[in-house]
């Protein structure tokens, strides 16, 4: 059987996988879908520790995550598309004109 | 009725300088001069009851209320009139009179105003010597003692609009600072060790303990109250300010500056004789200094060519006789010679002063000359005041003089003797060589010296815009008022003396015995009266009598004789001739090595260094580091969302590492 | 009421349904008929302010997951303050700026009901929902000119930043969730009292995963990054809003979740939130002395406040746990007056809200320049203003709690941060205004009128904070 | 009973507030608004004079207490009351706040009304300053009196305002926030104590410490109060508030915002933590007496007369805390008496220096001279507060300054020692001042026709020359009411040995002392 | 043993397809990879007895979210990353950050790998202490969602509207209204 840790650490893996993204890649997009990366990952942590503890809660909670992940990708596109009409840019440093 | 003698000419102050500007000048000045001469006669009959009081309690004590109390330290506002005080009331009211009436004809060039504030001045003046000689107590004393000094900087000061007038002023008013500075010192150390500064008290307490072996609080004290005297009384190190103060009106230097304020030392320790008797060390020092500054100043008064400074160095030269005699324990003696000082030292001035008035301001005496014929009045009356302090036997000089060389003596001390007939010497010398030069001889002008701003009422002495000969004929001699002051003065420097004609004499020395109480002393000078000790004071008394002759032969050999000496003499000897018309340099001194270097400290080292640099840098400092970290720690702060995310990061990672590695 | 359930969440439920009416309002009025669809929140605000008084001591719960206790009530309450000052403020410049209104004040009410959740909730999920409900409406707000690139500069980065540590506080949840079973605070903490000295490394990620949450939306140092520029670009008035109430809700959550649920292992976290305290305090107050915009400037300044209140959670003790809502209730309504003066100044083409622009203030709007002096002695923590109650009582806190290097910090910060509230006060009174510059507009009376009230507030609050003070006392002593 | 204190206090604080109502957008109220706050402040005098009237002399103990719970939860309460040594500090205030107002009568001409109104909110600060007995009071009208001189200082001081300003500011919050947490600590160790919290100063004067925690909360006291002081090192933004501030606002600094640093000393970092007073006292003394000289020292050379008379005021506040660190009676006295006096001439010579400024713009010393020709009555008024500035005996520097020496001398001859050459070195910096701003010719065209002293400048230097004559002459006026305070205090801190009198004079008996002063009643 | 084999294959496409999303330019491609890296996460999710999960994922995030991205994506017309440019304005911009950025995730992945390897009791096997029929049941899940997450359920409302209303006004053009 699959020891509890090796979800967790799969989990962890996308995590930063996810965080390594909003690092590396310089579109707006694929930062978005690396914060994706790393609600997924979390929502991996849940269903495993749920189906560990055996209860539900853990699933119930993904169900929620999955709801902000999209009312966050929503609101996050939509600020995309507006900030794309002032610039015609998705490079988020072509967007420094706030700083210091 | 004691508060009414400083009180009188207190009230001349406030009149003058209130409404003293809308005064004609007869009111002001006759105003000012009727409260000297109420306070006079308040003096004197104040006295009169000092001497119908039986001789064991000859004091009058009153206490208006209590000025200043904290704890245990409680200071009535309290005046005595001793048999000391007495002296030197009447002194400082008579001269003071004198001198205020002698004022009303000198100043009479001044416009209103001006002639009121010099009144004003004059009376506060003589309020503040009269608080400063009544005072019970060290700190009343002291009210006065600061309150001459501020007189004496307003006079000296008087013609402010002159440089050299002001300077002298605040110069004077420094100086004597600095002595009162240590003057304070020593009140609180007598105050912190013996509890009170009541000077009855005091003597009471100290004259319970044995004289101190080794210098101890008592000495240190004294020694501190003598510096504060040679602030006041011009000695060294602190007489410098003394021949510049000639800088102020004439009679202003007869009064303080001869006569009275600057006796305030001498009075001083006269007042506190059991306490400096204590204290054998200090004695000695006051005695050294005393001799050391008689003589120097005689020394510079010798060459001097400034007819007033001549007369400072030579106050400043008794007034070291006066502290010889102190240091030697001649108390009496040397309130004596304060005493007939203050005469003749007085008349002298006054009489400088009606030259000064008659020749527009002249001061220099090469510019003078034969003046005897057309100021005939104070030609003699400065003779016989000359001859005064030159101790010619009979004048009054002669006797306080002779006093003091003679307690010297007895007491030990024959270098100090050696340096006193020394100084008399010189004294009868430079008196008699100012006789010389500006009465006697070819009357001698300089039109540039004469009308250059040498002189110090450039403004209130409307010169004449030629100064040749022709002035000689319109010389005018002292009117009046001065005259009045100059005649009765002349006449006190031949009989002042006579009050304390010495036993060798077959007098009773007077005022010697009058005086002996107020000193507190138990071990007397009776002693002298053993035949062998008037053998030698007759001794003495002749040596010093030829002294005085031989100076005045001297004087008279090369300045009425042969001038060419003179001249020939300075060239000879010019360094020593420019040392001393330089008056030893201490003035250049002092500059150098501690009125400049005081300045570069402070405007260099503690202003612009120290306090603009290190203390305000560390504060800018601490402000440019603020911002400077705001500067770049802002910097930080890129625009770029993912060094934002960066930073979080950052933390997150730091948390937990805290977390897990901690 | 037949429900008790419900109870606890009538005053969102007030806010919520006026949120609705707002939205239904603007999606059925006529293309050119104005309403004053602003007003109508501040019924909901006041039924919920209401509501709340009501709710006072009675302790009830609604769900298991809400919990109308005084701690919530008397956050709801500042909320509540908090919001209806924002609408006065905003019915003056929601039309000067072309900022659609209903929608606009939908979300803004939308924004209240998630801190108002945030606050009262008792399941770290409900506070992870409420969490998003907020910061998405406040992402919006943001953003809410379109026409404005700052705005949406600003917008963008405070969404992409509030997602990435939103996953973070959500793994946390996750690990949370994993040791404890539960997501429930109660279940939690009492899991905690148990394991209380137990080196659970599970623990202590989700410690400091939580902490890393919270630590963002209250703008502490390391995690501020995104405030200056989200504050800057932002509308004046929803940066005044945000920077309350967002700090208002989150520092309620975090004061519930740290101060009770993992008050067991506060001996791990206290240390870390007390450093974080430090560098917000220096960071937030060094680097507002270099700033030249005034909103920028503010945003440092509440990150620096946000220091201080981290200094009253962590020296949380019998004293000084009222502090934190005491410094709140402060801190938000002298912000907020000072973001409402600089939201009345501006104008649709210029936003007026640079130092320069301020200069002369005193001589053209004498009365304005006065409101915004007190409202900036009063963030410096100057008597007799509530700041210096504020700052009094956190310190006080923290010195009775040992940490007297926390409070020497807090009041040598408080000393620079003086600098440059103080440079605003030289350019209004002490400067004279460039020439070519517009003269300020004038200030509608509304405006005039609830900046007096923020005044009499922050003045009353200065001058007489017993019954306040009071008040928080018996709030925090429900949860601590 | 009548709330005398509050009223002392809020009179001028209502009167500020009644003054704001006025309208005076353009300038046409002016002169009412003068009048008016001139009266207001009057009114305070008036009161502060009542307060003396019925102040009995005799007592230690605070009077007219007046005592309401402000914030129970912290143990703060209002609490307000005087004794001796804070009575004459408020008669001081208000004595000088109407001659602030007359002295800026011209020279402010705009925004007169917000000027007023600004003095008179310093005021009421300063009154409560003094009055305070809960050390959260106290640290409330501590603070509260900033803002108002910032903006008397920023608005209406000269081209470097701003800079001064700030930095006055930012200097004295620096130490005071230092001071904040030492209450706070005091107040979380009286919890400690007896659990529950207190910033009752009365009580807190009886709290046990530990003598580390002493140590850090004498500083931190000590720091906040130095810096108003100013002590040496920390007095560099005196010169800069001084040179600055408009006339009114350097009267007011110099005559009664610095007492507010000594009066702390005396009242709070002394007493409270007598132990660390004891071991620090000679260090601050030390500090007391370089700042006397090297305050002397620097205003020596001062191009401006304003300057010179701030570093004065280094040097002779020098001489209040050496007063203060003696702790016997007599010191303690003299500081207060010298901060009074401190306060009448230092007052009078920024008076007169911002007449000059008035009519010439400019304080430069080099501008001026010869002005006693022109005019003779401004130059004799300057005269008599120079020369009380210097200490003359009859006018009142000397009693403060005698005092103190003789205080300081029985604590440690040395100290005396140093701080006697302020006597000398002021002489020599204001008298060097006074020769080159009024003696010699009149050198600039300029200087010519500068009118004298016009009725209302009377108005303001009259009262402060006659003070500083009648408190050179009179000071037992002004000794007997604070000597049981300062008596109290001294046996507070108790850290001087009992005073030793070698061969005890008879006349200075207690039985004696006591027919001293009833004769004196 | 063919459950670890199953295991690891789905981790190893999840964290590889993950990767990949990071790893290249063109966003269309990064969308599509996810949508692999979530269909294998839908694979774990089976295996630890949540269908239920899996099935969402797969509906609601590959299906719905990912189809949302790809509309922006192709809407927007910017399938490269541009940046040249922007590599050489300030150093802080470019590359080091993401190389920073980098190196801190695997010091994350570092830390929360120690930390999980500290635990006690985490090797157990997952599914060892409660039976796959509770946990896998819709029923049950239903019954908890509306009764101990009712309230949570019911703010997800709320969410939604903000984020519909947010959308709504961001993303409108100008001048409607």
């Amino acid at each position: 059987m699959i020891p509890l840790s090796s979800y967790l650490i799969v989990s962890a893996v996308l995590f930063a996988i996810g965080t390594a993204g909003v690092f590396l890649r310089r579109n707006l997009i694929t930062i978005l879908l690396s914060v994706e990366i790393m609600l997924n990952a979390v929502n991996l942590t849940f269903v495993a520790f749920g189906r560990y503890r055996g209860d539900v809660d853990g699933q119930i909670i993904t169900f929620f995550v999955m709801t902000v992940a999209a009312a966050e990708a929503a609101v996050g596109l939509a600020l995309i598309i507006a900030l794309f009409r002032h610039r015609e840019s998705l490079n988020p440093d072509a967007f420094t004109s706030l700083k210091w | 009725m004691l508060a009414l003698i400083p009180l009188f000419p207190l009230l001349g102050f406030v009149i003058n300088a209130t409404l003293g500007r809308r005064l004609p000048k007869s009111v002001s000045g006759g105003l000012a001069s009727g409260w000297m001469l109420g306070s006079f006669a308040v003096s004197a009959v104040a006295v009169w009851q000092l001497v119908g009081l039986p001789a064991e309690a000859r004091v009058i004590d009153q206490s208006l209320y209590t000025w200043l109390a904290s704890d245990d330290f409680i200071l009535p506002l309290a005046f005595r009139l001793d048999q000391l005080s007495a002296v030197m009331i009447l002194v400082v009211t008579g001269i003071g009179s004198l001198i205020h009436i002698y004022s009303t004809a000198y100043m009479h060039d001044e416009v209103d105003s001006e002639f009121a504030r010099y009144f004003s001045y004059l009376n506060l003046f003589a309020a503040f010597m009269l608080v400063l000689v009544l005072g019970a107590s060290f700190p009343v004393m002291f009210v006065g003692w600061e309150g001459v000094g501020l007189c004496s900087y307003l006079l000296i000061g008087f013609w402010f609009k002159k440089q050299s007038a002001s300077d002298a002023g605040k110069k004077a008013f420094v100086v004597n600072r600095i002595g009162d500075y240590a003057f304070i010192l020593g009140m609180l150390a007598l105050f912190t060790h013996f509890g009170t500064l009541d000077f009855k008290a005091l003597a009471g307490v100290v004259g319970a303990l044995p004289p101190e072996a080794s210098f101890g609080i008592i000495s240190t004290a004294t020694l501190l109250l003598f510096i504060g005297a040679t602030g006041k009384s011009a000695q060294i190190p602190l007489y410098t300010w003394l021949p510049d103060a000639m800088e102020g009106p004439t009679p202003v230097s007869a009064l303080i500056h001869a006569a009275t304020m600057v006796t305030a030392g001498v009075y001083m320790i006269g007042r506190n004789a059991v306490l400096f008797s204590h204290a054998p060390q200090t004695m000695i020092i006051v005695a050294v200094i005393g001799a050391a500054t008689a003589l120097m100043a005689g020394t510079i008064g010798l060459v001097q060519n400034d007819i007033k400074r001549v007369l400072a160095y030579s106050t400043v030269s008794q007034l070291g006789l006066m502290f010889l005699a102190m240091g030697v324990g001649a108390f009496g003696a040397g309130i004596f010679h304060l005493y007939t000082h203050a005469f003749f030292k007085a008349c002298l001035f006054l009489g400088s002063g009606a030259v000064i008035h008659a020749l527009h301001g002249e001061q220099d005496i090469r510019n003078m000359g034969g003046l005897k014929k057309s100021l005939p009045i104070t030609f003699y009356t400065f003779v016989i005041a000359s001859l005064a302090i030159a101790g010619f036997p009979g004048f009054a000089g002669f006797f306080s003089k002779d006093e003091i060389l003679y307690e010297t003596f007895a007491e030990g001390h024959t270098l100090l003797w050696v340096v006193g007939a020394a100084t008399s010497l010189l004294t009868a010398t430079y008196m008699f060589r100012l006789v010389y030069l500006t009465f006697f001889g070819e009357r001698r002008h300089d039109a540039p010296a004469a009308g250059t701003a040498a002189h110090p009422s450039h403004s209130s002495h409307p010169s004449p815009p030629s100064h040749g000969h022709g002035a000689a004929s319109h010389l005018h001699d002292a009117p009046p008022a001065m005259a009045f002051a100059l005649i009765l003065l002349a006449i006190g420097s031949v009989l002042a003396g006579y009050i304390g004609i010495p036993h060798a004499l077959n007098g009773h020395n007077a005022l010697g015995a009058w005086l002996e109480p107020a000193f507190g002393l138990h071990a007397s000078a009776e002693g002298a009266t053993a035949a062998e000790h008037l053998d030698l004071e007759r001794t003495l008394m002749l040596v010093s009598s030829v002294i005085a002759i031989l100076g005045i032969a001297v004087a008279t050999a090369i300045w009425l004789r042969k001038r060419a000496v003179a001249d020939a003499m300075a060239r000879s000897f010019s360094p020593l001739y420019k040392l001393l018309l330089n008056k030893y340099y201490v003035d250049e001194l002092y500059d150098a090595t501690i009125v400049q270097p005081i300045k570069v400290v402070s405007q260099r080292g503690l202003w612009r260094g120290f306090d603009v640099r290190v203390i305000d840098g560390a504060v800018n400092g601490t402000g440019a580091l603020v911002s400077g970290g705001a500067a770049v720690l802002r910097r930080l702060q890129t625009g770029s969302v993912r060094a934002y995310a960066g930073s979080l990061f950052v933390g997150v990672v730091l948390v937990l590492g805290y977390y897990l590695w901690r | 009421m037949f429900n008790t359930d419900l109870d606890a969440l009538i005053p969102m439920l007030c806010v919520t349904l006026t949120a609705l009416a707002t939205m239904g309002t603007e999606a059925f009025r006529g293309r050119s008929e104005r309403l004053p669809i602003g007003w109508w929140g501040l019924i909901g605000l006041g039924g919920a302010a209401l509501s709340s008084a009501l709710l006072w001591n009675r302790n009830v719960v609604g769900y298991g997951v809400i919990v109308a206790d005084n701690f919530g009530l008397f956050v709801t309450v500042v909320l509540v303050a908090i919001g209806a000052l924002t609408i006065v403020f905003s019915s003056q410049v929601v039309h000067r700026d072309g900022i659609p209104a209903g929608e606009y004040y939908a979300l803004v009410l939308f924004a209240i009901v998630g801190m108002i959740m945030m606050a009262t909730a008792t399941d770290l999920l409900v506070i992870f929902v409420a969490l998003e409900i907020l910061s998405l409406a406040v992402y919006v707000l943001t953003g809410v000119r379109r026409d404005s690139p700052k705005g949406s500069e600003a917008a963008f980065k405070y969404f992409l930043l509030g997602a990435f540590s939103s996953a973070f506080f959500l793994y946390g949840i996750a690990f949370t969730y994993g040791v404890a079973g539960s997501t429930r605070l109660e279940a939690i903490g009492s899991f905690l009292s148990a394991q209380a000295l137990s080196n659970n490394p599970m623990i202590l990620l989700a410690l400091g995963l939580l902490l890393v949450g919270f630590a963002f939306k209250i703008s502490a140092v390391p995690f501020h990054m995104w405030t200056p520029d989200a504050y800057e670009g932002a509308p004046a008035i929803v940066t005044g809003f945000m920077s309350t109430g967002v700090k208002v809700a989150a520092f309620a959550a975090f004061t519930r979740v740290f101060l009770s649920t993992f008050e067991p292992f506060s001996t791990q976290w206290a240390p870390l939130v007390a450093w974080l305290a430090a560098a917000t305090m220096i960071l937030g107050t060094v680097v507002g002395v270099a700033q030249s915009n005034l909103k920028r400037m503010l945003a440092y300044s509440s990150i620096a406040h946000g220091g201080y209140l981290l200094v009253g959670l962590v020296a949380a003790n019998s004293v000084g746990k009222a502090a934190i809502l005491f410094y709140l209730l402060a801190y938000s309504v002298t912000n907020l007056a000072a973001f409402g003066v600089i939201a009345l100044l501006g104008a649709r083409d210029r936003d007026n809200d640079e130092l320069r622009d301020y200069a002369g203030l005193w001589h053209t709007r004498p009365a304005l320049a006065a409101l915004m002096t007190v409202c900036l002695l009063s963030l410096g923590g100057l008597p007799p203003t509530a700041g210096f109650i504020g700052k009094w009582y956190i310190f006080s806190a923290a010195v009775s709690a040992g940490y007297y290097w926390l409070a020497i910090i807090g009041v040598l910060t408080s000393v620079v941060s003086v600098f440059f509230y103080l440079r605003v006060v030289v350019m209004m009174y002490m400067a004279d205004r460039e020439a070519g510059l517009p003269a300020p507009a004038a200030i509608p009376g509304v405006g005039m009128a609830a900046l007096m009230v923020a005044i009499i507030a922050i003045v009353y609050l200065g001058v007489l904070p017993t019954r306040v003070l009071d008040f928080a006392a018996e709030s925090i002593a429900t949860i601590f | 009973m009548t709330p005398l204190l509050t009223l002392s206090w809020l009179v001028p604080l209502v009167g500020a507030l009644l003054l704001l109502l006025i309208p005076n957008r353009d300038g046409s109220r002016n002169a009412t608004v003068r009048w008016l706050a001139l009266l207001i402040s009057v009114a305070a005098f008036a009161l502060s004079l009542v307060i003396w009237w019925y102040f009995d002399p005799g007592s230690a103990e605070f009077q007219f207490i007046e005592r309401v719970p402000w914030i129970p939860a912290f143990g703060i309460d209002y609490y307000v009351g005087i004794d001796g040594i804070s009575l004459l500090l408020v008669v001081l205030t208000t004595f000088l706040t109407p001659i602030a107002l007359l002295s800026s009568w011209e020279g402010v001409e705009h925004k007169v009304k917000e000027f007023c109104v600004f003095i008179l909110a310093l005021e009421a600060a300063m009154i409560g300053v003094f009055l305070s007995l809960d050390l959260f009071l106290f640290y409330v009208f501590w603070d509260a009196m900033l803002i108002p001189m910032y903006f008397l200082i920023g608005i209406w001081g000269y081209d470097q305002r701003i800079y001064a300003a700030i930095k006055f500011m930012l200097y004295t919050m620096a130490g005071s926030v230092l001071m904040l947490i030492a209450i706070l600590g005091l107040a979380y160790l009286h919890s400690e104590a007896t659990g529950s919290y207190s910033f009752d100063l009365l009580k807190l004067y009886t709290l046990q410490m530990a003598p580390e925690t002493q140590r850090w909360f004498f500083l931190a006291f000590t720091i906040a109060f130095a810096i108003k002081v100013p002590l040496f090192p920390f007095h560099t933004w005196l010169p800069d508030a001084h040179v600055q501030a408009p006339t009114a606002g350097s009267v007011i600094l110099a005559g009664v915002l610095l007492k507010m640093g000594t009066y702390g000393l005396v009242r709070f970092a002394f007493p409270l933590f007598p132990t660390a007073a004891a071991e620090f006292a000679p260090w601050i003394g030390a500090l007391a007496v370089i700042g006397i000289i090297y305050g002397a020292l620097v205003a020596m050379v001062q191009p401006d007369m304003k300057k010179l008379v701030a570093y004065s005021s280094v040097s002779h506040l020098g001489f209040v805390v050496l007063g203060i660190c003696a702790m016997n009676v007599q010191g303690l006295q003299g500081a207060v008496y010298q901060m009074l006096a401190h306060g009448v001439s230092t007052g009078g010579l920024f008076l007169i220096v911002g007449m000059l400024s008035d009519r010439r713009h400019t304080r430069l010393i080099a501008e001026f001279g010869g002005l006693k020709s022109v005019m003779p009555r401004l130059t004799a008024a300057f005269l008599i507060i120079t020369l009380a500035s210097i200490g003359m005996p009859g006018l009142n520097g000397f009693v403060g300054e005698f005092l103190i020496m003789l205080g300081a001398f029985r604590w440690d001859p040395r100290y005396v020692v140093g701080a006697g050459l302020g006597v000398i070195l002021s002489a020599v910096y204001m008298l060097w001042m006074f020769q080159r701003v009024y003696y010699g010719e009149v050198t600039h065209e300029e200087n010519k026709t500068l009118p004298d002293l016009r009725p209302r400048e009377w108005a303001a230097a009259i009262p402060l020359c006659a003070m500083a004559i009648v408190m050179g002459v009179f000071p037992m006026l002004f000794l007997k009411p604070m000597e049981p305070a300062a008596r109290k205090i001294v046996e507070q801190v108790g850290y001087t040995q009992p005073v030793r009198v070698e061969n005890g004079d008879p006349h200075r008996t207690s039985d004696k002392r006591e027919v001293v002063l009833n004769v004196q009643h | 043993m063919p459950e670890v084999v199953t295991f690891y294959l789905l981790a190893g496409i999840a964290v590889v397809a993950s990767a990949l999303v990071i790893g290249q330019r063109n966003p269309m491609y990064s969308v599509m990879f996810l949508i692999v890296a979530f269909a294998a996460l839908a694979g774990l999710y089976i295996q630890l007895d949540a269908p239920f999960v899996a099935v969402a994922q797969i509906i609601i995030y590959a299906g719905a979210i990912m189809v949302l991205f790809l509309f922006v994506v192709m809407l927007l017309n910017a399938p490269q990353e541009d940046g040249a440019e922007w590599d050489r304005t300030h150093p802080l911009r470019r590359a080091g950050i993401g190389r920073f950025g980098a190196m801190l995730a695997g010091v994350l992945i570092l830390e929360l790998a120690y930390a999980l390897m500290k635990v006690n009791g985490l090797g157990a096997a997952v599914g060892s202490q409660a039976n796959a029929t509770t946990v896998s049941s819709v029923r049950e899940m239903g019954k908890v969602l509306f009764s101990r997450h009712a309230f949570a359920f019911e703010a997800t409302s709320v969410l939604i509207l903000v984020a519909m209303v947010g959308a709504v006004v961001l993303a409108r053009r100008e001048g409607e209204s």
